[in-house]
């Protein structure tokens, strides 16, 4: 059942060091205020789960969070590369981390069997492919209809999933449009959830029939986080901050840059901050 | 209509290969570039699909990253990622998937895992995203990609995504019903695959590339077929009409995609 | 792509004799006027799929249309017995039909594995019941991580799906809102599709950005018929017909009552005949 | 207040043991009128889900079909079978599911198939539905059903959906990590499986009913708890919400569910 707390008391109520933890968001709803929050609170040894780890993991990597990382594309889209997730991986700055590297196809099939509380997901995927000869979590059944092979991967399901979304009601059901990833599966796989939302409303009003809305009953804790999502974007609140992931490249390539970035910038700062940074580009997302 | 670069040929002989039946699985870069000037000139009815689950989108400006709000607001509608991935890519519902890498090999296997070991790279790559199961779910691949000796490569470091693999039949010895590659089309030319071989081809040269600056951009010794056609240099309209995206998409993100 | 055609037409053009038919709709949007085109096309040998199966498919089978039914749920909603069903199985009249039975959980995974396009659907299903002793399409697998059994079943991939839905914009493209079922699934798991619809609108305007849509690529035929789904409903535009569901049971109870039922009212009609049906339902829908 | 029926008393006993936080799989007939019951009186927090897709329902009229655009229009949202079957019921996310029967044994094994054999059935029945996965995927199942000699049956012909299967760990050796059946309420008194054998066991008699008539209609030799409790008769309030929700339903439809 949905309590509505502060962002600090929402991640003390659900995630503990050495947790499995799904950060979801396709480009859309990043939970990114979340994930200053996890670095405010220090969380250790955490097994970061995300089909696209791009700048919030790299924060998250390079401030010592995490040990694993379980992805199937790992970047700053339309920039680079995550430096400071290469600097932990090939370097171990801070500490070594371990990668378990998917598809997508695979990850987003792993995320919706956890929400069907399978213990796998099946399908026709990696044919001809090497990442089943580094990865021991593909593995093979065989169709008992018609013999051919599919590819298995385990389901995610991840003590924690922290996810952004745009309203919630008063009852704590979330509603999400727009590019919806896989959070809905996510939220519905894992053991805890964390949801950050735009605004609470009374109602949700008219909407679709079938729109997409987490009951309040699966949602473990809501944080109410105008422009929480940012540089990510919130469709129908703000635009994505193309200029922050352009400059992120820069601030990570350099461990004592970063440092400093991250302590100027979200050590010393708080949730209270998002609402600015995303009022910025709320005028163009009209 | 001779004033146009290199990558400007590549776009618009990618976008020419598009029809206007196709369902198209695009990516974010010179696929997206190329798919929209498709959409824009010779096959206003094709559908553009991303990965994050925008169906038939016609985005005003070229997106900057696959989850654009753009994509979202201009869609038919929009579905989960688990969705695209089962019910649109695996469903088979996808005519032609486009790729890039960081390494192809003659036989169109595409790399964008690593360089070097996988457990001790000499570059770590983003990884596969999408591309080994569009590889071989979608009805056919085209490729785009510049030339450079280092990415066009004898040997792979890693197979992120299946192409013609060892050649000849080696797809069907897999199980995969798909055509897999059957364009690949660069800032100097255009390779298709052999018949029986499978290794991709040279099938058409664009204007003023000679053959001695394709090989000195390819790392195996590259294959011409029978026939050599030149490319046609882009028409004023087909430059017109991407050099106008481009300054949509410049003037909307403040910089051009 | 969609074609346009009339009712006959797109039977014609979609469905042959021998095929694999899935005619669904849960409760919800059940295409009782393509059916009735089915009886007067007098298409044989059909194997008839569907979750719940109801009156629709009892008519079909009355009238000989079938030699197969798949179903996990076959009745006449709070009514009682489907009769030319049973009289059907049980007594082989007009002719000898075999079943195929299922759980609901079993299927819906079917169909949804058909849209997915894979050979097989898994699930935890059927355990301490009796149906996997009746039914060798239920198999099981081992999952590759855990070593737990899971129900298989073979995934649906019908020559058909005929479905109804609310709209359809010129494009073909059909929107579908309210209960759902697994209209979209058989639509995606078929090899065709008919798609019969309330009104054609020029486009759909203002809707959820996730609205569920079925570009016009994966249909192949569209019918317009108002009342389509009459005595069952379409959500926005008229009420379920509850009267007639009672009173298929008495004209259904008869052989000779029956087909003079359906010669009145099937064989003697035409899809022009649902709008008036509707219509007597539509006030009370508002 | 003592002018009720066996059936109110049915549908009032059923509804008590529901509970405000409960997610509820909600069947047609005397479950839907229990669970409506329980929200309209006690429990007004209980969510209530239809297996035609509708999430957190409150219809203000009793259902007559599963999938009657009342329970959509009043829903928090609507989602596909596949996805209630996969995400919802499946997943974990119902504490309690509702089912009735043609056939019940001591167990809380249920047959809604066929009575007779499976292949020459003397009564062919609609089937299973929903219920072999109700009956393992929810938290614990409540049945309703009316007594009688032949459905109330020494053995069942055919076992739809898994009670205690055998008796005593059964569903536990089956892998079933879920309660199972935990309460029978019908028209006559209230059975609870026994710690040790599962066997459903009577723990309450409504007011008014006798011994004798619970084992005339009942199949087996009936076993009672060490404590037997009288059920409490129906409130004045729980008769007035139960009897107007008919009422409203009847109005409705033209005539009570």
């Amino acid at each position: 059942m949905a309590e509505f707390l502060s962002l600090a008391q929402a991640m003390e109520a659900t995630m503990r060091d050495g947790d499995t933890v799904a950060m979801e968001g396709f480009t859309h709803l990043i939970p990114h205020a979340a994930g200053h929050e996890v670095v405010r609170q220090r969380r250790k040894g955490l097994t970061l789960i995300r089909m696209t780890p791009d700048i919030v993991y790299d924060q998250l990597i390079g401030m010592g969070c995490a040990e694993k990382v379980v992805f199937s594309w790992g970047g700053n889209p339309g920039v680079g590369s995550l430096h400071r997730f290469r600097d932990a991986y090939e370097n171990g700055w801070p500490n070594k981390i371990t990668i378990e590297e998917h598809s997508h196809a695979a990850m987003a099939n792993a995320y919706e069997a956890g929400a069907a509380n399978l213990p796998c997901a099946i399908l026709r995927g990696y044919i001809g492919a090497d990442l089943p000869k580094v990865n021991p979590n593909i593995r093979h059944i065989t169709c008992p209809f018609t013999g051919e092979t599919l590819a298995a991967v385990p389901s995610i399901r991840p003590d924690v999933a922290v996810v952004h979304a745009q309203r919630a009601d008063r009852e704590g059901n979330v509603l999400i449009e727009g590019i919806l990833g896989v959070q809905k599966e996510a939220v519905l796989a894992a053991k805890r959830a964390l949801v950050t939302i735009e605004e609470v409303v009374d109602d949700f009003g008219p909407r679709s029939l079938n729109a997409v809305i987490l009951p309040h009953w699966t949602v473990t804790a809501i944080a109410c986080v105008p422009g929480g999502a940012h540089p990510s974007y919130a469709q129908g609140y703000y635009k994505r901050d193309n200029a922050y992931y352009k400059a992120w490249d820069k601030i990570s390539r350099d461990r004592d840059g970063f440092l400093a970035w991250m302590q100027a910038n979200v050590i010393a700062g708080g949730p209270q901050d998002f609402a600015k940074y995303a009022r910025r580009l709320s005028a163009a997302a009209e | 209509m001779s004033d146009y670069t290199p990558s400007e040929m590549m776009t618009i002989a990618a976008a020419r290969a598009l029809r206007n039946e196709d369902i198209c699985f695009v990516g974010i870069g010179a696929p997206s570039a190329a798919c929209n000037l498709a959409r824009l000139t010779h096959a206003p009815g094709i559908t553009l699909i991303y990965e994050s689950g925008t169906l038939a989108t016609k985005p005003r400006v070229l997106p900057l990253s696959i989850g654009d709000g753009e994509l979202c607001d201009t869609a038919l509608t929009t579905v989960s990622v688990p969705e695209m991935f089962r019910y649109w890519l695996q469903g088979g519902r996808i005519t032609v998937g486009f790729l890039g890498g960081a390494q192809i090999d003659r036989y169109a296997n595409l790399n964008t895992t690593v360089v070097g070991p996988y457990d001790k790279p000499k570059t770590r790559l983003p990884g596969g995203g999408g591309a080994p199961e569009i590889a071989i779910s979608c009805g056919e691949i085209f490729i785009i990609m510049k030339q450079a000796p280092r990415s066009f490569a004898a040997k792979l470091d890693f197979v992120t995504s299946l192409g013609h693999g060892e050649g000849g039949d080696h797809r069907q010895r897999l199980g995969v019903k798909t055509k897999g590659p059957t364009r690949l089309v660069t800032d100097l030319c255009i390779f298709e695959p052999d018949a029986e071989t499978k290794e991709m081809t040279i099938t058409s040269i664009h204007p003023g590339v000679t053959r001695d600056v394709i090989q000195e951009n390819t790392g195996w010794p590259v294959r011409y077929a029978a026939s050599v056609a030149e490319t046609t240099p882009p028409t004023a309209d087909e430059l017109a009409v991407l050099r106008e995206l481009h300054a949509r998409t410049a003037a909307e993100h403040g910089k051009a995609a």
